[in-house]
């Protein structure tokens, strides 16, 4: 069903010819988390700039990854024109996937990829930057100002899979430093008001602690205010940092209260899959969708000013076109 | 004839169900308005597989809050079930078929663990299901190492077929739970003294009725609906994941479902039927505005409005039925 | 010295602070019909309950047949024989008429309920009772007072029980409902071997059909004359000569 | 002197609440010997801060459940409330002390929209307000674009000081709240009736109380105090994020402290004061064991055994309470 | 033409396919107390119930000191004077027995409920009804069926309402306490611009204090005499008739 059906054609974009207005679906395991709000602009901006449908953006809010099969068997049954699906479970979406790719749409995964070394799924491509991966980094950074102590992991919810998979990372990254480290998964809560509660009562027990980690927005943010009530870093405190640009972590950042904040650019894990998708459609599989490392960026104290200072779809902190200007030098290692 | 499809609409209209029934159907035409594939084949399985799991937990659930309590725990133990199933064959070699019924008995146990607690030490069941929930959620990640693992060898082929990963699988099984508790609830002695427990706690004392014992009993039906739940999705869905049921989100569904088919949430009165039909208005509603391509922001808004409009269809249709009623 | 399908000795019941019997001995005879009188709150329901395996007494030693029993639940004084009408009916109000008279004695053809034959034997019930009820499949709750009771009046009374106990059988029954419920006592009594013991304010009733009065005041029997050896006039001066006294000051 | 005592605690164990009390005080006492900064002035303002949201939502919720309702939707109205409050400061320039309570109304006005629903069309109030959680929060997700925004400048200072930010702010409204509703339940009218409403419906009504007036009345205070918190709330994270609240995370500890406090979910029967100590127990709990430390999975199922054993020993108390009672 | 406290014209009330009352025509004098009996189910609950507002009739035509109302609500009835004691007596088992005695009618000194008050007054007027009561702020749950009754009786006896509608007010009141709510509703007749409907059963009662015998049978009124013109017996063969006569056969 590849040139016949689907709504009326669009207006051809740029060199490209003319195209029905295909519509991709996004299946994503957190559907209403602000890390994914810059994920789904990049994907309206790629189908605005090519004339197609806007994308639908489904799937489970509280990481249940039956809801997921079902959005994903849902939109096989709906007939859409391409798939983009975070394989969150390496089993759960092989024959999602097979069913996909037997009824002849495409599907790439983005965000999430199965297990380490085991992608589970036929999918065509992957596009993101492993959740693993992430959390992986996320130790190793600490370590590069830490070499002993009490180190504390913060995680919202254990067991979901958008973010233990991060947690399990940088677990395994202070085991593999072999560096006198102990390092606690600590649950704090879906409520973000009640995970401040709670990081705050464990740096109350525990004030010697040297890391505070956090994988999820709601902790990161809350690191940074716990940090500052305690003024931990003049006590023993060496380093404190976490994932995503949400307006407090940024506060936390630049009054230096955390070390730094991963960005996942979730913005090119939206883009990329639908030009990606669009490739292939319009080159009849020709253009086969090809492995992306969306990479992982640090903000730190240094770079931090200009996600402060504008407001961006690239970030998801405003809807707003903006064309955010730079000069000087980039920097570079 | 005429008079043949009479006694039949009116034997229909009598029936509690009748108003949710209207209600899916009119959900089902809307639908199938709104999009083509709606009934095709493969929509319909998704329909299926999306009721299945809060139809069947929804079954223990109408028991109990017709007997007066409720259990917030069950969609922990539909999550610790696989795994215990993977536990006993991969690690103890039991096989499949032993292990499947020792699963169901000890997520069972969970619930006589609720229902004595409630019964003997007359803790609310509102707080008891809360803490064994906290519980078998602290179990549940400490054993999984709150990790997804794939289902044993043993369980794959014909096991995981007819258990759940069959296109039909789960609805069958729900339809027959669904027939068999609503035969326990309207005529057999267990389902009149669950109501009589719920609607008249001192009376059905007073008339000898052991309170406890169906208390209890009703714990561990739904204990162990939910437990076949877990075991039964992550047959479908090829893994085992700690995050089945999403904690409290299958039990908040399927007290949905009991409350929309018509289950009164003060006990006494409740229909299992209607529980399951209030599974299909749910999953109707989920899969009907996926399959016409709402995203996830806006699909919460027409799903409350949606909601709203057809629990105000279904009173007032049962207002209507009431009052035609001969 | 006969032993009595149902005898009491020095039975006491405290609520928190309020003592509601002190020290009961009463006892009813092989197919006696015994009247228990007494004031609102004179803990004439206290001792039914407690007869029945409701309450556990706090002092005190029941005998069924002349051997002592702690009964452990109502179940367990049914078991053996002794069946109770409750002042507040203990009716479900989501049952329907039948369910409610046959409750925890349902009809059962394995595995399913008989409900046709509860329906036959509960309309047939209700017309020897004299109540015309509309329909038995309704349910309870939409039903009058005096309906309500009939219901459960019939309960115990077509049990196969030994001992009845019956707790204000006829308060909400109409003058009709009431004779015909009396006659229907008075032939269980005739029938030989049913013992029952009777609580009610009329006492013009209570004399017609007991064999025998107690008086239960500050938590004893203080009072015990066969029906035929007392009168209306005495009963209500026993009772009502307190404000009659006081009104005449 | 002995004597004074004496009747000072008998007059204490005559209260509904002592037993609850008395464990809330238990765990203070072992959480103390098990860490000794328990007690300390930052720790006990971090207890505070974590009773108070929860203490708040559930006197609106205990109000509820007596009068035989329940609200799922508080939780996500306290989300949209303080997104209310920067549309009106940010976008409208409404100055703060007048956006306060206009998001406060709005609040109110949804609970109106849930009363209207559950008392005028009948629909039972589990799915009324499961309609309107979903509806809210799909307006919130697409007004907010699912992101979070800073407060508004407007706000910074001392009205954040004094709604939420200050170290003993919340509680203190807490305080002051729960003592308002604790007069109005057991105190006034409107409690009396309250309680009349939920005890005996049909009674009631029998009685000339208008039922739907006091159920409407009970949602709009409850969503407004739904509100309230998440205006305190944002401003004591000073962060606007449409997480607050955690959907129904807020609602269902709400519910869980009204039930630990005594308050029957049958309807009835409940108390204010018990439930501002249900909250304390659970933020003492969730507090406790996350500075003893432990591990994220551990600690979930050391929280239900504590769950458990604290409400067993609540009842054990309870009972000793009656039996000594003169 | 004289007008009544209460009249009422063609009064009909179907619940689905039974017609509870087909065509009642009644009226209350002032000062005058109406006895209202009945078989079981015979309607005079649901009566009560249209002439205090809690039902809606069908059809027909309530007249409240000569003019048309529509009864909107109970409260609405109360506010013209019209006060009910109801046969399932109303009573809200979680309060206590001084808040269930004021209930709707709170004595409030604002904004705040005067609890000392009302506990004086509702002890004062159990005593009045000679009904003993251990302490006025127990729950009325754990009473006994006669202290409940008595609540929600003085509730209603105690208000100053013109219309007094009772539906078997006396049903599980012992001799004594009886009696003496005998008394009361003499009084209030005495005192003079109280109308009073009351249902009872025991028909002994009812001659006793009533001016007038209504019977209500098949949905109409069907006897309407003043009680010195008849008798004990006519009023029971008259309801009992038909059984009698059965019997007889
Ligand atoms: N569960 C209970 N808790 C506390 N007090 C109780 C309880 N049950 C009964 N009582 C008290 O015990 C006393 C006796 O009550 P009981 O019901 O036995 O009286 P009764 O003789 O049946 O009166 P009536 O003729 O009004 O039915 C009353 O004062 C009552 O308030
Ligand atoms: N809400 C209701 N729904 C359906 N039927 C009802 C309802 N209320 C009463 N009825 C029926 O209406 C008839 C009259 O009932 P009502 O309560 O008025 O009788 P009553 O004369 O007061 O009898 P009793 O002396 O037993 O109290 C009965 O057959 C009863 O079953
Ligand atoms: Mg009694
Ligand atoms: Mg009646």
């Amino acid at each position: 069903s590849d040139d016949d059906g689907g709504p009326s054609a669009s207006g051809a974009a740029g060199n490209f010819p003319e195209t029905p207005k295909w519509k991709f679906s996004f299946v994503n395991h957190v559907t209403t988390n602000p890390f994914f709000t810059p994920t789904q602009y990049g994907m309206e901006d790629a189908a605005t700039l090519l004339g197609l449908e806007k994308p639908q953006w489904t799937g489970s809010q509280n990481s249940i990854v039956a809801e997921m099969v079902n959005a994903t068997n849902t939109a096989v049954s709906a007939k859409v024109d391409g798939l983009a699906i975070a394989v969150v479970d390496k089993d759960a979406f092989r024959q999602p996937v097979d069913q996909a790719l037997d009824a002849g749409i495409p599907v790439v995964s983005y965000n999430a990829d199965g297990a380490r070394g085991d992608p589970g799924t036929n999918r065509l491509a992957y596009i993101g930057q492993g959740l693993y991966e992430s959390g992986y980094a996320l130790g190793q950074r600490a370590l590069e100002t830490l070499q002993s102590g009490e180190v504390a992991g913060f995680i919202a919810t254990p067991g979901a899979l958008n973010i233990q998979p991060r947690i399990d990372g940088a677990q395994q990254a202070f085991k593999d430093s072999g560096k006198p480290v102990t390092f606690t998964a600590v649950a704090t809560n879906a409520d973000v008001t009640r995970g401040l509660s709670i990081i705050d009562a464990y740096a109350v027990g525990h004030a010697n602690l040297s890391g505070m980690l956090a994988v999820d927005a709601g902790s990161t943010s809350a690191v940074g205010q716990v940090v500052k009530k305690y003024t931990m870093r003049s006590k023993s405190l060496k380093v404190a940092g976490g994932f995503d640009l949400i307006p407090e972590t940024l506060t936390g950042i630049q009054e230096g209260n955390l070390d730094y904040t991963i960005d996942q650019q979730p913005y090119l894990q939206g883009f990329l899959p639908v030009l990606y998708l669009y490739f292939f459609k319009i080159s009849g599989g020709l253009m086969a969708p090809s492995e992306t490392n969306t990479g992982l960026l640090f903000v730190t104290k240094d770079n931090v000013a200009p996600y402060q200072n504008t407001k961006s779809r690239y970030e998801g902190s405003t809807t707003d076109k903006v064309l955010v200007p730079r000069s000087g030098p980039i920097a570079h290692g | 004839m005429g008079k043949a499809l009479r006694t039949f609409t009116d034997g229909f209209l009598r029936r509690r169900e009748a108003s949710v029934l209207l209600v899916a159907l009119g959900l089902m035409v809307y639908f199938r308005a709104a999009s083509p594939v709606f009934l095709t084949r493969e929509n319909l399985i998704n329909i299926a597989q999306a009721t299945a799991p809060t139809a069947i937990v929804a079954v223990g659930i109408v028991l109990l809050l017709v007997s007066g309590e409720i259990d917030l725990s069950v969609g922990i133990v539909a999550a610790f079930a696989p795994f215990l199933l993977h536990f006993a064959i991969d690690f103890y070699g039991v096989p499949v078929l032993l292990a499947f019924p020792l699963a169901l008995l000890i997520a069972a146990a969970i619930g006589l663990l609720n229902g004595l607690i409630v019964t003997k030490l007359h803790v609310a069941s509102f707080v008891t299901t809360l803490g064994t929930f906290f519980a078998v959620q602290g179990l549940l990640l400490i054993t999984s190492h709150a990790y997804p693992v794939p289902i044993p060898e043993e369980m794959r082929g014909r096991f995981q077929t007819w258990i759940g990963a069959g296109p039909w699988a789960s609805i069958t099984w729900a339809l027959i739970i669904v027939a068999i508790f609503h035969i326990v609830l309207t005529r057999m002695r267990w389902g009149l003294h669950t109501i009589s427990v719920g609607g008249n706690p001192v009376g059905a004392t007073e008339a000898g009725i052991r309170a406890s014992r169906i208390k209890i009993g009703n714990f561990m039906i739904t204990s162990a609906l939910g437990g076949l739940v877990g075991i039964m999705e992550a047959a479908r869905i090829n893994t085992i994941d700690p995050n089945i049921g999403g904690g409290t989100t299958l039990t908040f569904y399927a007290i949905s479902a009991a409350v929309i088919g018509g289950t009164a949430l003060a006990g006494g009165s409740g229909t299992i039927v209607g529980a399951l039909l209030g599974a299909l208005v749910l999953a109707e509603l989920q899969n009907g505005f996926n399959l016409i391509g709402y995203s996830a922001n806006t699909i919460y808004l027409i799903l409350g409005l949606a909601i709203l409009v057809s629990m105000i269809a279904n009173q007032y249709l049962s207002r209507l039925r009431r009052a035609g009623r001969t | 010295m006969t032993t009595h399908p149902l005898e009491v000795i020095g039975i006491a019941k405290r609520f928190g602070a309020l003592t509601a019997l002190a020290d009961v001995n009463l006892h009813v005879g092989r197919g006696e019909v015994l009247g228990l009188i007494g004031d609102n709150g004179a803990g004439k329901s206290t001792l039914i309950k407690i007869l029945c395996g409701f309450h556990r007494p706090d002092a005190g030693t029941i005998l069924v047949d002349g051997s002592e029993v702690t009964l452990k639940s109502v179940d367990h004084a049914r078991s053996l024989g002794i069946d109770t009408v409750y002042q507040d009916l203990a009716l479900v109000n989501e049952l329907s008429v039948y369910h409610n008279m046959f409750l925890n004695r349902e009809i059962v053809r394995w595995p399913l309920l008989s409900n046709r034959a509860m329906r036959r034997r509960a309309e047939e019930h209700l017309k020897d009772m004299g109540v015309n009820l509309p329909d038995v499949t309704v349910e309870v709750a939409k039903l009058s007072g005096g309906q309500r009771q009939a219901i459960a009046v019939a309960r115990s009374v077509y049990s196969d029980a030994k001992v009845l106990l019956l707790d204000e059988p006829l308060a909400a029954m109409g003058a009709k409902e009431g004779t015909m419920i009396l006659d229907l006592i008075r032939d269980l009594k005739r029938r030989g071997n049913v013992s029952v013991i009777i609580i009610a304010h009329n006492y013009a009733q209570v004399l017609d059909v007991c064999d025998r009065v107690n008086l239960l005041q500050h938590g004893r029997i203080t009072f015990d004359k066969r029906a035929t050896e007392t009168s209306l006039e005495e009963l209500t001066d026993l009772v009502v000569a307190e404000y009659r006294r006081r009104g005449a000051d």
